[in-house]
């Protein structure tokens, strides 16, 4: 679709859910990103104050919704709205996961877990067993265990927290490495903070296994002219934000390393 | 045999191909941009880069609007202190010359910068003295004739490197600042930058953009910016590098008929990175059909009478 | 009810609902510009007349862009002493009221044919000092406010009817026209006519329109048209007119909110005659929804901080 | 369509034909107006000298014929073109004759005879049948009466010429006057010189009898803007050019008798 054709629309907000103490859920009408695919995201225009670029977690009949964790000015301006707020959206923009068949292991951090519950709900009726792996913080901010474990079933859900109020306590790569050595998977899905997937990377590089991880950047455009997102030769917003390992190995020296900052020049991560 | 029809040269730079890749696109990183360049791209520019870093506005920074887009990003840049690693590490992947966007909020700014992205390597300058949306630089600089023959002239004194001057649509007679710039000695035009533009929701009664205005591009623009190049080229006899609207192949052949020997892709970048390749294929079929031995020979076509 | 949620008044000139048809658009003939009334139309322009007849260009006269259209007709009109009888004949005719659009080489040609003109029934005169592709009118009075100033005083000493000026947008800074205008007592301004824009056929190699250039309107301009009424609104007090652009009730919003008391349409009418309704039905749901009681309480809203 | 998406393109003259001493037709592509019904008119570019509007004469998988009059300089200029010269088209154009069944009456006078040729090879198939009146100063004006006679069998064919040298020594009005007086039609279609055209209206207005005329006029935008060819309240280009009885009624003041002229007076015909 042309660009001139994603022009951004304005929407009411229909409902907001309360996920952890640090994210809230919100749901609103939008035609065209309710018919985006696991992976991609949409630009979110918060009249007046920003617009910020967040991964879709669930759509159906029109209806889309978006999980937001309060880190800044933005995000949590967004956790004061109210129901029947106008907010203003451009997308789908983005590459998304590709489907897979057999076994597949998803791994969420934070945030990260959103666009991987969307995919789990899309590959449940597709593969022979799901395995989510998810890591927070505490257990509060334990997102959606609910519906990842209503999709692949609790036996297949493995939790850690970095305090050990539920789960193991430990970081979300540590039961990893068991899981991989013991199970046979056909892909690997990751979305979350960036060490954590450099290290999922790493561990599935390492063992030959096919990975797809999904990037975030500071976003402007979000359309792949303004350079912002761009990693590597990538720009996240329209060449990712799903990378495969093949892409990831490319862009090694950068993930988890360096981004481009707010000024344009490569700044630590 | 078929690139040789596309080569060029622009003032000394030496071009496969006259397409470019225009200022503040993808022109950050020198992966970023080799990426354009492997996509076709003959040169490339970087995003414009000031004398210190600027954070840019907040977003919004862009809205899509019918056939075009209008961006007021802020010039977010590193500062050219930091930038001089950026441009040297680029001279080292890119296979394509590097024009190294410069702008200022003085004369003096401006040539400093320009003598600092010579040093480390830039093979052109490009002054951007017309951004419409940040305050001192666009609309004080590039829409003064004077104050533009002093920017250009200081440059000039300070860098060996072919010097382009980017010039405003928003002035009431681009021919005069034409003139202006290549008599302070400018040895390439590019005409044009944005068209100082306005997007309001109707919902929330608000400007969309952070900064409320920005600048218009996009197929929108073409016809604009296709006039500013036809009037130009009437008045001088350096190159001419079009811009503004450009997409595809037949839009790049009018740029170079009105007068332009090379042509700057921004915008269409968004719908492809590859409109670089599918721009110089559709120019040689045209070129081969048309039994011209080399684009230059159409340069200025539609002038003739 | 509804209708009177519409009703405005621009310096005296009441208006059932707030859309105007643009200058050159269907407006020669009274059965024409009543068709448009009668499509819903507030008010309507004439073709612009000056003092003696004009066959205007040959053809093609305009050429068709991506989300426009560029026109050089070169201002084809009979003269304002035949066109006193079709002004004579309108008035009888009309149901709403009738702006007569004036153009001249000189002060003392406007002000004979605005004078003739109000003479003859025009409810309101608008001056044309921008049309792009005439010499010697668009070019040399819209884009120099002193000249701009003379011919606003002459046109305001000989007649009384309110007076509209509608600038270019051809120029660096609107404001400054805008300024001169009303300060030489222009009663409304309108914001914009067509942007100086060109088009070049890649085949035969020549410039589309007889005339070369032309003046590019239609959703193309849009964004740089809202911006010009959003410019304008900042500095003066008098009502504004936005043109440029406008082809369905949304834009007619970002127009208002802009800080324009009224719309004209002109290139969207080529793609429905009856777009003047379906604005005003737009408009007046939309008012409904935010619950106001009139269209003049949503005028400049955007400037709000 | 909106307007956008019918902008200017070029083609090549395939082909050109002689039909009379002063109408030659030419053939080119054009996809969007081989899908022209009858009655359409296209705009053609003769690049650096003028654009005309002219009637769509026939179609055919993407192939496009006009008809024309060599009366000025534009018409004049396209006579001397060859084959494979470039031209611009914009267009189709305008309403379109409306499908009759029953017995339908053409009546064409010079190159108006173009579109009506047009009308009678979609309407042949839909009568029962078709009787064509042309008329001509002389015989070597009389346009594609091969062609009508095909379509409309010759003794459902009256020709007319001012001069004798074929057919009836009148003009085309006269037979007219019996044939409407005679017959019953369901619908009489003309297009010629509006002072023939006018007088047909009259006859078919005081018969009550259904008619449909082509008018021609001035025409600068051809896409409703410019006013240059009204009539009435009419725009010729975007209203017609194909008017109703009940249309040319309301305009009859006009029909015929005065005109929009160049410089946008009202001038006499
Ligand atoms: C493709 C993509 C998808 C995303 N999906 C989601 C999502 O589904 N839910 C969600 O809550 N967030 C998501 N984010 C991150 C979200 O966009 C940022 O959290 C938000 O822009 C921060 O805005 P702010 O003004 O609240 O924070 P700021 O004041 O801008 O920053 C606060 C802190 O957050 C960090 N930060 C800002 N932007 C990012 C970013 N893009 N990535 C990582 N850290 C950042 C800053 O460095 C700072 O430390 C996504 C980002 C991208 C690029
Ligand atoms: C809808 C429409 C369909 C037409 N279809 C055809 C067609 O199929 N074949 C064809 O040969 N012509 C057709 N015409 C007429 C054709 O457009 C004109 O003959 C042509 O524009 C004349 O151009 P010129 O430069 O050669 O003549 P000009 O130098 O412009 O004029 C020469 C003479 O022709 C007269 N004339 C010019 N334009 C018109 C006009 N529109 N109608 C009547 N007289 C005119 C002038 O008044 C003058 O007397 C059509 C016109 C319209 C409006
Ligand atoms: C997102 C964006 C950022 C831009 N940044 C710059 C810049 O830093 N310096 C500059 O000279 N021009 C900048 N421009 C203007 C472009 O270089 C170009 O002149 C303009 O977009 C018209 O060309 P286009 O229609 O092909 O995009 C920017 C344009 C866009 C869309
Ligand atoms: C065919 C055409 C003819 C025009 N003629 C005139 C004119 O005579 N006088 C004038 O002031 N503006 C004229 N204009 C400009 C319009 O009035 C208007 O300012 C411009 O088209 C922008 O509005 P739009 O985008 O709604 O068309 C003309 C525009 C067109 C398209
Ligand atoms: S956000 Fe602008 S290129 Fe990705
Ligand atoms: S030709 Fe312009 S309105 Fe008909």
């Amino acid at each position: 679709m042309p660009i001139a054709n994603n022009t951004m629309r304005t929407t009411q907000i229909l409902e907001i859910r309360n996920e952890s103490p640090t994210v809230k859920t919100f749901v609103f009408t939008d035609r065209l990103c309710s018919k985006a695919k696991p992976g991609q995201f949409l630009m979110l225009w918060i009249p007046g104050i920003d617009e910020i670029p967040l991964s879709i977690m669930d759509t159906s009949n029109g209806i889309v919704s978006v999980s937001v964790k309060a880190v800044g000015d933005a995000t949590r301006y967004m956790h004061t709205m109210q129901t029947g707020a106008i907010i203003g959206i451009r997308g789908p923009f983005g590459n998304s996961f590709t489907e897979t068949r057999g076994r597949a292991l998803l791994v969420g951090g934070g945030t990260g877990t959103a666009p991987l519950l969307f995919l789990a709900k899309q590959l449940s009726t597709k593969t022979d067993r799901l395995t989510f792996v998810e890591g927070a913080k505490t257990k509060e901010e334990l997102l959606f265990l609910k519906q990842i474990g209503k999709i692949c079933e609790y036996k297949n859900t493995i939790t850690t927290t970095e305090d050990g109020t539920a789960g193991l306590q430990c970081l979300v790569t540590k039961p990893l490495s068991d899981v991989l050595d013991r199970e046979h998977f056909d892909m690997i899905y990751t979305c979350g903070p960036e060490v954590m997937v450099k290290k999922i990377f790493e561990m599935t590089d390492k063992r030959k296994l096919p990975i797809e991880a999904s990037l975030e950047r500071l976003m402007r455009c979000g359309i792949g002219l303004c350079g912002s997102c761009v990693i590597g030769k990538y720009r996240v917003c329209r060449d990712g934000p799903v990378f495969t390992g093949a892409q990831l190995r490319e862009i090694k020296n950068e993930l988890g390393t360096s981004k481009i900052g707010i000024d344009g020049s490569k700044v630590p991560i | 045999m078929e690139q040789n029809r596309l080569t060029t040269n622009i003032a000394g730079l030496k071009l496969t191909n006259p397409t470019i890749l225009a200022s503040g696109i993808m022109g950050y990183s020198a992966e970023s941009m080799d990426r354009v360049a492997k996509s076709g791209a003959g040169a490339v520019i970087t995003k414009s880069v000031g004398i210190k870093p600027r954070v840019g506005y907040a977003n919004p920074t862009i809205v899509q609007t019918e056939s075009g887009l209008i961006n007021a990003m802020g010039l977010p840049n590193p500062g050219i202190e930091k930038y001089v690693n950026e441009i040297k590490h680029a001279k080292t992947v890119l296979q394509v010359p590097l024009i190294v966007s410069v702008f200022g909020y003085s004369a003096d700014e401006y040539a400093i910068v320009a003598k600092k992205a010579a040093e480390a390597g830039a093979d052109a300058i490009e002054l951007n003295v017309s951004c419409p949306h940040v305050k001192q630089t666009g609309a004080e600089i590039g829409q003064n004739p004077n104050i533009l023959s002093e920017v250009v002239k200081k440059v000039k004194a300070e860098t060996t490197v072919p010097l382009i001057v980017k010039l405003s649509p928003n002035v009431a007679d681009i021919v005069v600042f034409a003139k202006a710039a290549v008599e302070a000695g400018a040895d390439v035009l590019t005409a044009v930058n944005t068209l100082k533009a306005l997007a309001i929701d109707a919902e929330t009664m608000i400007p969309i953009l952070n900064n409320i205005k920005g600048g218009l591009s996009g197929a929108a623009i073409k016809p604009v910016s296709l006039r500013c190049v036809y009037d130009i080229a009437d008045v001088v006899d350096v190159p001419i590098i079009g811009c503004g609207g450009i997409s595809n192949w037949r839009d790049a052949v009018e740029f170079l008929l009105a007068g332009a020997s090379a042509v700057q892709i921004g915008t269409a970048v968004a719908d492809d990175i590859k409109v670089f390749q599918s721009v110089n294929k559709g120019l040689e079929t045209y070129l081969r059909k048309k039994r011209y031995e080399n684009v230059k020979e159409i340069v200025g076509l539609a002038h003739r009478k």
